[in-house]
């Protein structure tokens, strides 16, 4: 199809997010409040009118003390394949193209300027991975000092989300473009604010489908597994784990029913 | 009720009733009336209403520059060292070379008493200004296609004088990004127009693809 | 000599009575306004809507209004195509609801998008995959049928009919009707699918997503079938509503009863698929995801299991058992009864496919439901369309021929 | 919505769904004009026959 | 001709026609929708271009290096430095909100004059010379009136240069007060002290190079300490490292260790002695280091022939079974765990440094240090390491009579004193002392604050706001309106770090001694000054002697004398590493008797033998009366939450859970088991009152957290900053009592008692 750009480089950035390590210091957040000028309100605690692009959940094993564990689950958006190659919950539904598929770069675009709205995105993504800016955002006194140009500051109205830090790809290209190598990206010059962020090295990006990336071979990892995955969502962002029970808790199961993992486990 | 319409059913025409009321000609006529005052109106009242002139802080002399510079267009609207473009130049680059009143005209002595030594920034006038939303890298462009400044921005750099510069009040857009025809027929000959289409129709010759959402916005 | 405004050979009441009554509207809608002042400048946050909760009242209000001016799609149906005379007594009083249903959900839907001055951007920018750009479409064109399904009525008004160019208009549309008439059933069965479509299409939401039939999920048939059932009931309840507040006769009782019979084979037929699917959904769509049917219902009262044992059972079996039966239809408490719960059935049907879809949580790993209840904004929005319909309805009856039969069922007037 | 728009492509979604609504749109459009322009055909002969 | 209505219906008929074939329409619809994508009151972020510049974050004493983003003057982004050898890459939340503080609403604009009541918020701006003046001239009637001795700092850290000024100040003027907030190094300070014999030096542990971390509760990756070097030290693990936790309750950190301990708060010393025991009957300590460089591990025999009992003696009493009765572990863990650590190629036993309160258990942080002693790690790779300050050259102060006089007088806080001479800082103490001080005869007549927020951070907050609301004249220095700024008469506001210079000293119980540069990368945004060129104006206002002991221009002045050759290095590189290796194991101790003390000789205790002396286990009295149905309230650290000096800037808010902050009100986490008793439900509100205060809270059912405690994050209820920050939650400080330590003076209370309540 049309769909990519002749002179473009084909790409499937992806994540695998290590649980093992996440400590759920929330530092991959802030980062991101502060690289994706992300508003806040005085009030933040009602976390469904909050805005995160990516959100740090504390998950439990049920246990009781002193057999209680912890898992810390960070969740952006998971820039979905869908069911096949770009329907992604979100895109087909979207009534006027705000949000789309990057064939490029396999990650789900959302375009403020376009979006009307609706919030019918919203109502499609099982992950809440999609905020919509109830209130015009404000920065109190010189606040507004600190936002980046690379990222427009949304207006009321609209919906928005985790992009992977798109145009830090736009920065590495013009880069490239720049120092005459067109399309020639290095792992290390296209990663995420929250990857570049998470101070345990929780957090591997890049390209799912490059076997020179990291990425390529964590996600076939025995411990790797994705969110609601029986959904057939088909995300990009992987996780590891070597704990049976956070494998169980990424996803629904029936009673008799286990994550294939356990069933590894118990062969 | 009958009888009125039986007195003036003879001449129809010629005499009309007061009942009977006004012919089609005349109608019509009122038709054309407010048809044509609504289409002059609209074609030739409404971009005045629409668009605020905005001067220019200084009438810059692009021709008169490029005799002076080494290097052409590159000698003030360069590439920084990672692919991001300058633009207009800022006042600590003009500096360089406007540093007292060279008293050569007077938009020169404006330019360096009003800004060289109030140190204050030029407020230039961007005819190609994108929205916030608008993504646009001229590394890619310039670099990676080979373009010329001039396929996009027109013989400015030849220019003696600036042209207006004028400002949609509702959207603050500059009038060069719809194009100074309303109705948007023919290529404008200042520089091709830059709505998103403009863009589009673009990359489709050069890429055969209309491009991805996020190529260019963000 | 003045021509009168109300048409010849009814009888209405004095002006001071009817303009209190529209005044007491009027004032009702008043508070939407406000409302809806509030919410166009301040912006959504005026309501009770979260990232949870996108979708909320609203588009279930929107769902039920444009699920009951089905109404006015099947009744002209059965009027002008399948050419059952006896309808035409009632469905002009079909088109009002449904003009009134449809501006109201027009309205809302201005009311519920974050930026409504883009709003045209679901025209122009159509997405065509998306089921909510089809619904806009045929939403919007088929409002325009019933506009043009009205006029002829308008243009009946004593006062418009001297007028010979209106007149002659009045008489032209109505010869066409049937074309007209035609199309909206073709867009009407579109956008009332395409209704069904919003949420079944959503395969990241397992409560709503339904498999398919060609390019549509099970819902889009459904919703149709369950607009096209329900719908004349709606109609037929509001006619008779509107009988009690006047209190005459305007419509031959086999009026109702032809629509009741037709409604209840509809409603059984509906209920027996919607019974179906439902199976087929809790047995084999959902637990391919994980999930089994009580995964879907809480023990929270309003997420219940109640709530499908409501919609299907008792909404759906028990008046469709009512309306089939000729003893049902013809004791009128067991008709409108039935009718009632007929309606509350399709009510509970669009809540359900919206809001439960989305209080249902779906990570394991977060176990409360999400709740919410509206705004005071969200609900007088919400009854703006009631008011705002009793004052076109009882303009439209006082002042138009809605009503072929009532003079021949009032007489002496 | 239109072949001019950046969203539009020349596939079978278009085709089906642009197809189907400018049918319709059609039929409504051809209806009113239909409507009207013989009532005014109607109106003007219903003056000339009441001249003679 | 005749006009009529249908004309004029005509008219309007080609009006409409004519508007649609015309572009009004299409373009103001068009132009609408493009207005609204570009709201005029929707900020648009101006480009330029890009610098990278390269800083010290000095939000909190963990001296992390940043890289700061900045497009023309705006600081757009701050990120972790990878080239900087504490955090290598690793940054915490509060380094990456902190451009929130430079540009937020909390920031103090200018110098303020109180013109409100005490802790009302209301300033007046005033200039410079006003503000210093006012400071200056209430000194100098206070040391004219021989009172100078009452002039008191407060300091959030006593190392570094501005402290170094401070404490220059004083001593030109006559006070011996500078005091530094508690902190978890008071207690690795005397613990050095007693055991190795050094006075003032830093503890610190080499946890980049340990393979085995042995925790006693340290919240390593909940944000306390130094967090930057703990994470980049965790996110380096990897399978040959281990981590365990002993705590009890489930914290981030316990939730990342490889093993969680859930001991019974307040019994981590016998832990660690049990541990002793099982190391040395398994003959698994270091015979080199034992034999060779410790005293006191065996009985021993002192000059006057008595018996003395020796460390391992002592221990012998700390079976695995009486340890788990004591601790609630069980005896078989304790004894896998000893093994598991003394074998272990490089293990290092932590504890109290970082949590997120000063408990200061000393016999605890004997015990602890003894355990490294046991496996020789005492300055050795991955070990526990004792360095010295930096060393700052400077000339001697000149003092007058008066400062000399003032000099001698005993400290406010009793630190020094006959009652507590071996320990240093005890600001714990005075709000007690202030309470119980006449007004005319207040030990403490003018107070300074530098670094600190004590009126926040200090436990019975309520005590301390009612003590400092006392003292009749307060000097803060902070840059953030915070809750000890609103108690102050002046505010003489410093720079936001990124605005200024100032060196950052080594960082507490960071296992190497790393100097750093914080350097200004933006220029002052506010009418603020440097606090070190404040002290220095203050001096020279002042006159004379004290004017003569600050002889230099300015901050950087002094600041480039101070670090001398070091100063190159450090504008250079932006750190600098003490070149000073950790000294070898025969020079290493002070002690009498040149060894690491197991029997500490020379701590000073209130009765006399050797249980005194050793650091056996003794169980510490939790404050507040036993009642029927009542719980133990403890305070948490939490990574998102700052709890310091400095509170937490909106962003960090924004990532606290909903299950710890929902509007206003906290959450108190208990066990289900406990609220099972107290007839509580999750969500439910309830009211918890301990002796120093009652607070209203909702009910957070936690598995993780050991019966019969409750616990309750620190760092929120703020009453000062800015909207974004004041008003949510509880300040746990405010229900925590200081429980003196008898001997010592610090805090060694770990928890307090309390009824918790459904409301």
């Amino acid at each position: 199809m049309e769909k990519i750009p002749s002179h473009t480089k084909k790409r499937h950035f992806g994540m695998v997010i290590d649980l093992d390590k996440c400590t759920g210091c929330a530092s991959c957040m802030v980062a991101c409040y502060s690289e994706n000028n992300i508003s806040f309100r005085d009030e933040e605690s009602v976390k469904m009118l909050s805005t995160n692009w990516i959100q740090v959940f504390k998950l439990t094993n049920g246990k009781p003390f002193p057999d209680t564990e912890v898992c810390y689950l960070p969740k952006p958006c998971m820039q979905c394949d869908g069911k096949h190659f770009g329907h992604s919950p979100c895109v087909s539904v979207c009534p006027a193209v705000a949000t789309d598929f990057d064939y490029p770069t396999g990650i789900v675009s959302q375009i403020y300027t376009r979006c009307f709205g609706c919030r019918y995105c919203m109502a499609a993504c099982p992950y809440h991975a999609r905020k919509f800016n109830w209130w015009d955002p404000v920065w109190p006194a010189d606040m507004e000092k600190y936002l980046s140009p690379d990222v427009s500051p949304r207006m009321r109205g609209v919906v928005e989300k985790c992009t992977f830090c798109y145009h830090r790809f736009q920065r590495a290209r013009q880069q490239a473009y720049n120092e005459g190598r067109p399309e020639d990206i290095r792992e290390d010059e296209y990663q995420t604010a929250c990857t570049q962020a998470c101070p345990s090295n929780a957090i591997t990006f890049g390209d799912l489908d490059n076997p020179d990336h990291a990425v390529y071979k964590l996600k076939n990892s025995r411990y790797a597994f994705r969110l609601l995955e029986r959904l057939n969502t088909n995300p990009s962002v992987y996780y590891l784990s070597t704990r049976e029970w956070v494998h169980r808790a990424a996803d629904n199961y029936l009673e008799h029913e286990q994550p294939a993992f356990s069933e590894e486990q118990q062969a | 009720m009958s009888t009125q319409t039986d007195n003036t059913s003879n001449t129809p025409s010629n005499d009309p009733s007061p009942k009977k009321g006004a012919t089609g000609w005349v109608i019509l006529a009122f038709f054309i009336i407010g048809f044509g005052f609504s289409l002059l109106s609209g074609w030739v009242g409404f971009p005045k209403l629409l668009y605020k002139e905005v001067p220019h802080p200084i009438d810059f002399n692009h021709a008169l520059h490029m005799d002076l510079v080494y290097d052409g267009c590159d000698s003030c609207h360069y590439f920084r060292k990672d692919g991001s473009f300058s633009g207009s130049p800022t006042l600590d680059e003009c500096r360089d070379c406007h540093g007292f009143v060279m008293g050569i005209n007077e938009n020169e002595e404006k330019f360096a008493e009003e800004y060289v030594l109030e140190d204050k920034e030029v407020p230039w006038n961007n005819y190609a200004k994108q929205p916030d939303c608008v993504y646009f890298s001229h590394a890619p462009h310039v670099k990676g296609a080979e373009m010329d400044c001039a396929t996009c921005h027109g013989d400015i750099g030849e220019s003696e004088s600036l042209r207006p510069y004028q400002e949609n009040r509702l959207t603050g857009y500059s009038r060069d990004i719809w194009g100074w025809n309303m109705s948007r027929l023919g290529e404008p000959e200042y520089a091709p127009r830059m709505k998103m289409m403009d863009c589009v129709n673009c990359h489709v010759e050069q890429t055969d693809s209309k491009g991805n959402c996020f190529q260019c916005h963000k | 000599m003045t021509t009168p405004a109300i048409p010849e050979g009814v009888k209405r009441c004095g002006s001071r009575q009817f303009l209190l009554w529209l005044g007491v509207a009027a004032l009702v809608v008043l508070w939407g306004v406000y409302a809806m002042y509030r919410i166009w400048f301040y912006g959504l946050n005026q309501t009770n809507m979260n990232n949870a909760y996108g979708f909320a009242l609203w588009i279930w209000a929107d769902l039920a209004v444009i699920a009951l001016g089905g109404g006015a799609f099947f009744s002209g149906f059965l009027a002008y195509i399948i050419g059952l005379k006896n309808v035409k007594n009632i469905i002009n009083f079909a088109v009002i609801l449904g003009v009134v249903c449809y501006t109201s959900a027009l309205l809302i839907l201005g009311l519920d998008v974050g930026q409504p001055l883009r709003g045209w951007f679901i025209f122009w920018h159509a997405n065509v995959h998306s089921m909510l750009t089809e619904v806009a479409f045929c939403l919007s064109v088929y409002l325009g049928v019933l506009i043009i399904e009205f006029i002829p009525v308008l243009l009946e008004n004593p006062k418009i009919q001297k007028v010979r160019f209106f007149h002659h208009l009045s008489h032209n549309m109505h010869e066409i009707m049937a074309v007209f008439a035609a199309t909206g059933v073709f867009l009407s069965f579109f956008h009332q699918g395409s209704l069904g479509g919003v949420p079944g299409v959503l395969y990241g939401r397992p409560f709503a997503f339904r498999e398919g039939l060609f390019v549509w999920p099970w819902t889009f048939f459904l919703f149709t079938w369950s607009a096209a059932a329900v719908g004349p009931l709606f109609t037929a309840s509001m006619c008779r509503l509107t009988e009690a507040i006047t209190r005459k006769k305007l419509v031959k009782d086999d009026v109702y009863h032809l629509l009741a019979k037709i409604s209840g084979w509809m409603l059984l037929t509906y209920i027996i698929a919607k019974s179906i699917d439902t199976i087929y959904w809790a047995t084999v769509t959902a637990p391919s995801m994980g999930f089994a049917l009580m995964d879907f219902y809480s023990n929270n009262p309003l997420y219940n299991i109640w709530i499908l044992v409501a919609e299907i059972a008792v909404c759906g079996f028990l008046p469709a058992l009512i309306l089939i039966t000729r003893k049902g239809r013809e004791n009128k408490k067991l008709l409108f009864g039935a009718a009632i719960l007929a309606i509350i059935g399709l009510l509970i049907n669009r809540w359900v496919m919206v809001l439960q879809v989305m209080a249902a949580p779906l990570m394991p790993f977060q176990e409360e439901w999400f709740m919410y209840s509206p705004a005071w904004t969200e609900v007088a929005t919400s009854i703006l369309p009631i008011a705002y319909g009793i004052i076109l309805i009882s303009l439209a009856y006082r002042y138009l021929p809605l009503f072929p039969q009532e003079k021949e069922l009032n007489p002496g007037n | 919505m239109f072949p001019f728009l950046y969203e539009w492509h020349w596939d079978i979604g278009h085709y089906l769904f642009m197809g189907a609504l400018g049918y319709a749109s059609a039929v409504i459009g051809l209806g009113l004009v239909y409507c009207i322009g013989k009532s005014i055909i109607d109106t003007a002969g219903e003056d000339e026959n009441a001249g003679h | 001709m005749k006009i009529d209505r249908r004309c004029f219906l005509s008219l309007a008929g080609g009006l409409v026609a004519g508007h649609l074939l015309s572009p009004v329409p299409w373009k103001v619809t068009d132009d609408l929708s493009i207005w609204t994508q570009n709201w005029p009151w929707t900020p648009v972020p101006e480009t330029g271009p890009v610098a990278w510049k390269e800083t010290v974050c000095t939000m909190c004493p963990g001296g992390c290096g940043i890289k700061v983003r900045m497009i023309k003057d705006r600081v757009i982004k701050i990120e972790g430095s990878e080239d900087y050898p504490i955090n290598r890459g690793s940054l915490c939340p509060l380094g990456y909100s902190s451009i929130q503080y430079l540009y937020g609403p909390s920031r103090v604009t200018s110098p303020m004059k109180r013109t409100g009541e005490r802790g009302s918020g209301k300033f007046e701006p005033v200039s410079w010379d006003e503000a210093i003046s006012e400071v200056s001239g209430k000194l100098d009637a206070l040391r004219k009136n021989g009172q100078s001795h009452t002039v008191a700092c407060i300091s959030g850290s006593d190392k570094g240069t501005v402290p170094l000024l401070f404490k220059r100040f004083l001593e030109a003027y006559g006070s011996p007060n500078f005091i530094r907030t508690p902190s978890g190094q008071d207690a690795h300070e005397t613990a050095a002290y007693l055991a190795q014999g050094h006075s003032d030096k830093n503890v610190g542990f080499d946890l980049e190079n340990a393979t085995f971390i042995l925790s006693f509760g340290c919240g390593l990756l909940d944000g306390g300490g130094a967090p930057g070097y703990q994470f980049s030290t965790y996110s380096r693990f990897d399978r040959r490292h281990t981590l365990v936790q002993v705590e009890p309750r489930l914290s981030n950190t316990a939730a990342k260790a490889k093993k969680w301990l859930a001991a019974k708060p307040g019994t981590e010393g016998a832990l660690a002695l049990g541990l002793a025991r099982v190391i040395i009957e398994n003959g698994l300590y270091n015979r080199n280091f034992i034999e060779n460089h410790s005293f006191g591990f065996e009985d021993w025999t002192d000059d006057n022939g008595a018996i003395h009992m020796g460390f391992k003696r002592m221990v012998s009493e700390y079976t695995p079974s009486r340890v788990a009765g004591i601790t609630g572990l069980e005896a078989r863990q304790i004894e896998s765990l000893a093994r598991d650590f003394a074998r272990a190629q490089k293990p290092v036993a932590v504890c109290g440094y970082n949590e997120c309160r000063a408990v200061a258990d000393i016999d605890k942080t004997l015990a602890v240090h003894a355990l490294n002693a046991l496996v020789g790690n005492i300055n050795q790779s991955g070990g526990m390491i004792v360095f010295p300050d930096p060393e700052y050259t400077v000339s001697p102060v000149e003092k007058d009579r008066i400062a000399s006089t003032g000099l001698t007088k005993p400290r406010a806080d009793m630190a020094g004193t006959d009652k507590y001479p071996q320990s240093r800082y005890l600001l714990n103490l005075l709000p007690d002392i202030l309470m119980s001080a006449k007004e005319s005869d207040l030990p403490v007549q003018a107070l300074l604050v530098t670094g600190a927020n004590p009126v926040y951070t200090l436990e019975d907050s309520t005590t301390a706001q009612a003590a400092f609301a006392k003292i009749p004249f307060i000097v803060s220095f902070s840059s953030f309106m915070d809750e000890t700024a609103q108690y102050a008469d002046i505010i003489l506001p410093d720079h936001h770090f990124l605005e200024g210079y100032r060196d950052v000293p080594p960082p507490e119980g960071v296992g190497k001694p790393i100097t750093g540069l914080s350097k200004p990368v933006v220029s002052p945004r506010y009418d603020t000054r440097n606090t070190g060129d404040t002290i220095i104006d203050i001096a020279r206002k002042m006159g004379g002697s004290i004017s003569n002991s600050f002889p230099w221009d300015g901050y950087e002045a002094f600041l480039k004398e101070a670090l001398k050759d070091q100063y190159r290095d450090l504008s250079r590189n932006g750190y600098v590493e003490n070149v000073e290796k950790p000294a070898a194991l025969d020079v290493a101790f002070a002690t009498d008797s040149g060894k690491y003390e197991f029997y500490p000789t020379r701590r000073h205790t209130t009765g006399n033998g050797d249980e005194a002396k050793l650091p056996g286990f003794k169980e510490t009295d939790v404050p507040g009366k036993e009642t029927s149905g009542g719980v133990i309230l403890i305070a948490y650290k939490s990574p998102r939450i700052a709890s310091g000096a400095v509170a937490n800037p909106p962003f960090m808010t924004k990532t606290i859970d909903a299950d710890m902050l929902k509007k206003e009100k906290l959450f108190i986490q208990i066990n289900p088991e406990t609220a099972g008793k107290l007839n509580l439900k999750q969500g439910d509100e309830a009211v918890i009152e301990t002796s120093a205060g009652k607070a209203s809270v909702k009910v957070d059912l936690y598995d993780g957290i050991m019966p019969g405690l409750a616990a309750m994050p620190a760092g929120l209820g703020h009453t000062a900053y800015s909207r974004y920050i004041a008003g949510k939650g509880v300040n746990v400080n405010a229900l925590l009592q200081p429980v003196a330590d008898p001997t010592y003076g610090i805090n060694k209370a770990w928890g307090i008692r309390a009824q918790l309540k459904k409301a």
